[in-house]
């Protein structure tokens, strides 16, 4: 029984990871009608924007301490970080520790950048081309993003830990009545948790309650009778695939505590957040939502080893399997409207 | 000839030409000269061209064809890969019994997975192929190692069957695929004043096997079958309204496209035995479709082209390192060849996948029809320039 | 540094006929001709240096670049000399191999054994090189050891930890200087045992291929012997980022110890969870729960940051070693490049200089020559003191060591602090425990 | 003898009720046409005689035999060509190409793994084509790219196509909707021509009362689902029901 909460537990938290993600991919295609190859690399920009604001905190300048030497028997120089000059030891350490979190408001901006640079710059030439182009020219876009970042921040994972005060995990076991220790959770994953909650919350809230969010629904439902209507519906969606860049890059801000980022991180997320768009239904906000937690949970089952001693190799596949019979059995997915992406 | 037309017999001879002529062709430069980085004339990537040739030649009778995006025929190559490799092990290490195995199982195992992915269309058919494929992948990575060989992939041990060649002596190391006698890895060369070009045995037979397949997939374009598949992707409603049943089609090019990985898979083995999972993985999958855009959709040529372009840059600029940079531009005052150096590097060497974006974004963008596209732009170009008329006849030939 | 001038040197030649303009094509693969594949004739000899320059081992793949340029300087007679001055055979010189000055070449193997024997073949065929070395998996390892094997040509692995690479994948042409998952195991026990007692319960998370299965069986088997009880082993995929859905249940098990059979990026990112679920805080039957890495590599440990402080875990080397050899090693690497080595530079480099100091011995490039005369050598001085290549199954025998996350590290290099030296004595097996055949060498032509 | 029967159809999306009751029969070697109001049920009637829709409740019998459940490609098959509101053709291919598809169609079935000899050795089915080809007197454009063509070549050639299929039932779906005036007679004579030369029953659904009073022998008025009168075009003109529920609005056209 414990097992069983533990798992479910765990998969919310899996599950609002690849919600949030998908939901920029769903919102990209469901207001642009472009499929972006390139959205796990938006999540892997992301994620270091918050390795560059905690590299620039840290930037430092050489102090030697003659009383320590080096691994080639030198005096052993210390880098002091600048923001210790600036702040006084306590709080800057107290800043950098921070530094995951500060990253949202550094990572906000860029990616809105960023994402407004990519629809203009390349994505708007792409309306009117079939499917295929849109993922085989962003499939292209996300191998140079990934090169770039790989050239500046190298190939090995970069450590970047959540603040002190969120280390350790919380025993949910001790509340419900269970053994202390049977379930416990980390702190910093149900932060991700609630901050994916709020998230995808504020998404929706947008898209329902602000005139700009009915122009883009009403455009994602139709988009030549809302231009008929003389509204300038592609600058919205220019804002909208900023947005959906900020969501992808706030997945991915706060993940790197969850998992040391590194350049190819986009792309072992990439085929996992397409599984998830396509089994809530392409287009689909909820149903993107809907799946993400699905498959979060049907991982952590497949991942218990009573499960795995079962089935051997269940928790390899168990992604792939429930996408083909989704697929099979609910051809536009959970939510899928009809015709969409069927040619 | 060969009930071509004369276009598409020109076509095939030009192939067959450029395949018996490519020890030549791929090393332009003399030995010993700085340029000889860029010769390709070596029998491992001379085979790989032409194998990866069979394979995106394959490929592009389903996406070609039918617009049919599969994700995950790099499956297909990898169960042609086990396959052949177990009957090197249990048969023989004679190629052909291995090379009907692969097609045979490969061709099983894209009319399972065909049958059920081809129930869907457009990206959904795309991600149930991925999936699939990446099913594959895993388990052969992991629970099916006895089978596989797993990580280290299945390779020939000293102590395997071999039945049919149960006298040979192996003489404490493991015997090599050939054909009656010939090994694949047996060359010749031919030295001239500075030059040296590489005759090997393996190279022309993977290369016969390719104008086989390449003569076969001709004619499956100029035939009424794929007719319908170029039907197929310009209007699949009407083609059911017009009596026909898109399902078989579809599922008919899917298999047939699957047996040429297969065979591609086969001879990936018969040139160097051994099968590894990761010829399965979705991004080996996404390299034969970067093959066929690169080349061209849909033409006949195009996707050995595109094939040929990628392993380029795959085993030549991947292997120019910084050592090499700066002997080029050694010429130059040195604050101007380190600033060369240190533009130029972040592309080459270890950097070829950030080339590789690049140039495929720009063929993606500016020339959707691949590099055949581009050179017909420029052969037109030069055709107005001559004959200084009005603008070329547009194409209308399709399938060129 | 020597600048590298690529040609085919050894193939093209092998197939000339002296001063004609055109050869007669009459011969195949030369044999008749050249003793053995890529025979170096003029005054240089090609090494071809595989590793992996990009995909998620690529930092590793450029350190042990590193590692080899600077192996080719001090053959070559350039730098410090570095662990030529400490090693015990003197048959190097300075002055090349047999004279000839070497040079190399390098190749991608993407961490992928098909695009590693694609890179290690062109070296081989394009550009006439007489031995292959490096890599940083073990299926990448046993991949182009077999295509040396079937090529003639010699396999110097690079970092390989597998049973398989000198056990059942074992080849004639291929030799090992790293340890492997059975030392591994044998060395770490004993610690563990002092450390955390003999009375624990035991969770093992293993990467579900080849080199996980060898290491959790290595691990397994000699905590095992040590009183340990094995509560439960899972399996986790290859391509698995997020290992939570693995770690939650550990404490459920009433397991103490969790083992993680990881390397590379799983590595870190299982131990990275782990930590975060706080396992380290736990009190369980009355014990602190404890994390255990087999196979410890710093490139790593610097991705798992903090995480891996008072964890423990093996490994080949470790530049703070203070033996003559790593001093001189870590000397010459640290002034040419700014930091000290990893364990992958440091057994590239030595492999480099076995190769070459076994062709000068047997004085001649011959691959049949060099393995008669890697076979059973001993040799000091390389920093892992006495050291053995075992005739049998090509394996070397040394000091492995354990260590432990550093707790106060002083720098981004200085993570792991070594806690014991387990004597080789405790370390070394039967050969033939592991199965598999080594055949006989292969001069190819 | 009735060629098409329809029997008590129903069909429902959801809440709404797209047909209801629905009757229909159409005499052999007729022009009958099918008129109503917008969402009167006009091309889901349509769209469950070809198969791409089923009807809840109901029968449709095609020359004695259902039509329900097979597929669309089974149902042309037995006789039944549709041609759409918009021309749907082949684009990327040529003319001549669009054209020998059903030709080939109509000889080898619905499935023919003809995959080695070359289109070009099919010598009987490029005469037939060409010879539908110049029927339509588009003989000179056999070699463009289909989707090259205007409006109303794309639409001569969509009705070409079902004809060279021989059927015994053109279902034409408003086919000269967004037509101007010129094209719109030019489609009319064609289908008068059509209709003189061979026996064929054809059912046409339109909107435009120009076109159907010139073409139809028998009238069916739908609306809101159900057939509301079924006569002659003669007749239709004057039943006050019709005025009512449907000429009357549309007089202003």
């Amino acid at each position: 029984m414990d097992a069983i909460i533990l798992q479910i537990l765990n998969g919310l938290d899996k599950g609002s990871a690849y919600a949030l993600i998908a939901l920029g991919l769903t919102l990209i295609f469901g207001t642009l009608g472009v499929v972006n190859f390139a959205h796990g690399a938006l999540f892997m920009i992301g994620a270091f924007c918050a390795v560059t604001l905690s590299r620039i905190l840290t930037l430092s300048h050489v102090v030697v301490d003659s009383t320590k030497t080096d691994f080639l028997g030198r005096p052993l120089e210390v880098q002091v970080p600048y923001v210790y000059d600036i702040f006084g030891e306590a709080t800057g350490a107290a800043v950098i520790d921070w530094a995951v979190p500060l990253s949202i408001l550094f990572a906000i901006p860029v990616m809105l950048l960023v994402g407004v640079a990519m629809e203009r710059g390349l994505i708007k030439y792409f309306y009117k081309r079939p499917h295929a182009d849109q993922i085989l020219v962003t499939f292209g876009l996300a191998i140079v993003l990934q090169e770039i970042i790989k050239y500046f921040y190298g190939a090995n994972p970069i450590p970047t830990p959540a603040p002190a005060a969120f280390t350790g995990s919380f025993d949910f076991g001790a509340i419900l009545g269970f053994d202390p220790n049977t379930i416990i959770y980390p702190y910093w994953r149900l932060v991700y948790f609630a901050f994916a909650a709020v998230i995808i919350g504020a998404v929706f809230a947008f898209l329902q309650f602000t005139t700009f969010g009915m122009v883009v629904r009403a455009g994602m439902a139709d988009r030549e009778t809302v231009g008929l209507l003389g509204i300038n519906i592609d600058r919205r969606f220019t804002i909208m695939f900023g947005l959906a860049a900020a969501v992808a890059g706030l997945a991915g801000v706060m993940y790197t505590p969850i998992n040391s980022p590194n350049y190819h991180m986009g792309m072992d997320f990439l085929v996992l957040s397409f599984v998830v768009v396509v089994v809530g239904g392409m287009g689909s906000l909820p149903g993107a939502v809907l799946a993400g937690f699905l498959l979060g949970v049907l991982e952590s089952f497949a991942s218990m080893r009573e499960v795995i001693d079962l089935i051997p190799g269940i928790n390899q596949v168990v992604i792939y399997l429930v996408a083909i019979v989704i697929l099979l059995t609910r051809p536009r997915g959970l939510l899928g409207r009809k015709g969409v992406m069927e040619d | 000839m060969f009930g071509l037309d004369k276009k598409d017999t020109m076509l095939l001879l030009l192939v067959a030409a450029l395949t018996a002529l490519a020890p030549f062709l791929l090393n332009p430069f003399p030995e010993g000269s700085a340029l000889a980085q860029f010769n390709a004339g070596y029998p491992d990537l001379m085979q790989r061209f032409v194998i990866f040739g069979i394979f995106a030649i394959g490929f592009n009778i389903l996406f070609g064809l039918t617009g049919y995006l599969s994700f995950g025929h790099a499956a297909f190559l990898g169960v042609g890969s086990y396959a052949a490799v177990w009957m090197f092990k249990l048969l023989s290490m004679n190629v052909l019994p291995a090379i009907v195995l692969a097609v045979v199982m490969s061709g099983l195992f894209a009319l399972l997975i065909g049958y059920v992915s081809l129930r869907r269309s457009g990206i959904y058919f795309s991600i149930l192929t991925l999936a699939f494929a990446q099913m594959m992948f895993a388990l052969a990575y992991s629970v099916l190692t006895p089978i596989t060989g797993g990580e280290t992939g299945l390779q020939l041990a000293l102590d395997d069957p071999r039945i049919l060649d149960g006298g040979v002596e192996t003489g404490g190391n493991i015997p090599v695929p050939g054909l009656f006698g010939m090994e694949m890895r047996d060359s010749v060369q031919l030295e001239l004043g500075a030059w040296v070009f590489t005759f090997n045995f393996g190279y022309y037979f993977a290369a016969v096997v390719m104008l086989i397949a390449f003569y076969i997939a001709i004619r499956i374009f100029r035939s009424p079958f794929g007719m319908m598949l170029r039907a197929i992707k310009a209007n699949q409603q009407r083609l059911n309204y017009t009596g026909l049943n898109t399902r078989p089609y579809t599922l008919a090019a899917f298999v047939i496209s699957g047996m040429y990985a297969g065979l591609a898979g086969a001879l990936m083995a018969s040139m160097d035995p051994l099968a590894g999972a990761e010829r399965m993985f979705w991004t080996a999958s996404g390299e034969v479709v970067l093959m066929t855009i690169l080349g061209g959709v849909g033409t006949l040529i195009g996707p050995i082209l595109g094939a040929g372009a990628i392993k380029y840059m795959e085993n030549i600029i991947s292997k120019i390192n910084s050592d090499i940079l700066h002997n080029w531009f050694a010429f130059l005052p040195d604050g101007l060849e380190d600033l060369l150096v240190t533009l130029v590097y972040p592309f080459i060497g270890k950097g070829w996948h950030l080339t590789l974006g690049i140039i495929f974004m720009l063929v993606v963008i500016f020339l959707p029809g691949g590099l055949v596209e581009g050179g017909q732009r420029v052969a037109r170009l030069f055709k107005s320039k001559k004959t200084d008329s009005s603008a070329a006849k547009p194409q209308t030939e399709p399938g060129e | 540094m020597s600048k590298t001038n690529l040609t085919r040197r050894g193939l093209l030649r092998s197939g000339a006929v002296a001063g004609a303009g055109v050869a007669l094509p009459t011969i195949f693969t030369g044999s008749s001709v050249a003793a053995f594949t890529n025979e170096p004739t003029g005054s240089t000899v090609t090494l071809g240096f595989n590793v992996p320059q990009t995909g998620p081992y690529a930092d590793e793949g450029a350190d042990e670049l590193r590692a080899y340029e600077l192996a080719v300087e001090h053959l070559n007679g350039g730098g410090d000399g570095g662990m030529l001055n400490t090693f015990s055979s003197k048959a190097l010189n300075g002055s090349g191999i047999l004279g000839k000055k070497v040079q190399y070449v390098t190749g991608d193997t993407q961490t992928k054994s098909d695009a590693a024997r694609a890179s290690a073949k062109s070296m081989i065929e394009k550009d006439g090189a007489v031995m292959i070395t490096g890599g940083s998996s073990s299926g990448v390892a046993v991949a182009v050891q077999a295509l040396c094997q079937e090529a003639g040509v010699i396999f110097m692995a690079g970092l390989t930890h597998s049973n398989d690479t000198t056990g059942k994948d074992k080849r004639a042409n291929g030799f090992r200087h790293f340890f492997n998952s059975y030392m591994s195991g044998a060395a770490l026990a004993p610690i563990l045992a002092k450390n955390y007692g003999t009375d624990r319960k035991a969770y093992h998370l293993t990467a579900d291929y080849n080199w996980g299965y060898t290491t959790e069986e290595a691990i397994r088997n000699s905590t095992e012997a040590m009183g340990w009880e094995t509560v439960a082993a899972v399996k986790t995929p290859l391509t698995q980022t997020d290992f939570s859905s693995y770690i939650a249940p550990v404490l459920q098990s009433g397991a103490d110890v969790l083992v993680l059979n990881h390397y590379g990026g799983n590595m870190v990112n299982s131990l990275t969870n782990a930590v975060q679920f706080g396992l380290r805080e736990k009190v369980v039957n009355g014990k602190n729960f404890e994390i255990v890495v087999p196979l410890y590599s710093r490139l790593m440990a610097k991705g798992a940051g903090a995480n891996v402080k008072g964890i423990y875990g093996s490994t080949n080397w470790h530049w703070s070693l203070q033996d003559e050899g790593t001093k001189a090693f870590v000397k010459s690497f640290g002034t040419k490049y700014g930091f000290p080595p990893s364990q992958a530079a440091h057994t590239c480099y030595v492999q480099a200089l076995l190769y070459a100091d076994a062709v000068q011995r047997a004085g001649s490039f011959n691959p049949c020559a060099v393995v008669e005369a890697l076979e059973g050598f001993e040799f000091d001085g390389m920093g892992n003191g006495k050291t053995l290549y075992r005739a049998e199954d090509h394996q070397c025998f040394k000091d492995v060591l354990v260590v432990r996350g550093k707790e106060n590290p002083t720098s981004e290099f200085d993570l792991l602090e070594i806690v014991e030296i387990t004597p080789v004595e405790q370390v070394t097996y039967d050969a033939s425990i592991f199965g598999g055949q080594l055949g006989t060498c292969n001069p190819g032509a | 003898m009735k060629i098409l029967e329809v029997k008590d159809v129903n069909k429902r999306f959801g809440g709404l009720k797209a047909l209801s009751e629905v009757n229909l029969s159409v005499e052999e070697n007729t022009v009958h046409a099918i008129i109503g109001p917008n969402g009167a049920g006009k091309s889901t009637l349509l769209n469950c005689l070809v198969g791409k829709l089923i009807p809840d409740t109901g029968s449709v019998m095609f020359n004695g035999q259902s039509v329900l459940g097979r597929a669309p490609h089974e149902i042309n098959q037995m006789g039944i060509s549709r041609v759409f509101q918009t021309p749907e053709i082949f684009g990327d291919l040529t003319v001549m190409e669009n054209m020998m598809i059903p030709c080939f169609a109509k000889r080898d079935g619905a499935f023919e793994l003809n995959a080695i000899s070359s289109v070009q050795s099919q010598k009987d089915i490029i005469e037939h084509a060409e010879h539908v080809l110049d029927d339509m007197n588009m003989l000179d454009k056999r070699h463009m790219v289909a989707s090259a063509m205007s409006r109303g070549d794309k639409r001569r050639l969509e009705i070409g196509m079902c004809l060279s299929q021989e059927p015994r039932l053109l279902l034409l779906d408003e086919p000269t909707a967004g037509m101007a005036r010129a094209d719109t007679n030019n489609t009319i004579d064609l289908l008068k021509e059509i209709k003189s030369k061979r026996d064929i029953t054809i059912v046409i659904i339109e909107h435009d009362m120009h076109v159907v009073f010139s073409l139809a022998e028998r009238i069916t008025v739908l609306a809101q689902g159900t057939p509301l009168v079924e006569d002659t075009p003669e007749n239709i003109k004057g039943h006050p029901k019709v005025r009512e529920a449907y000429l009357g609005e549309s007089s202003g056209h």
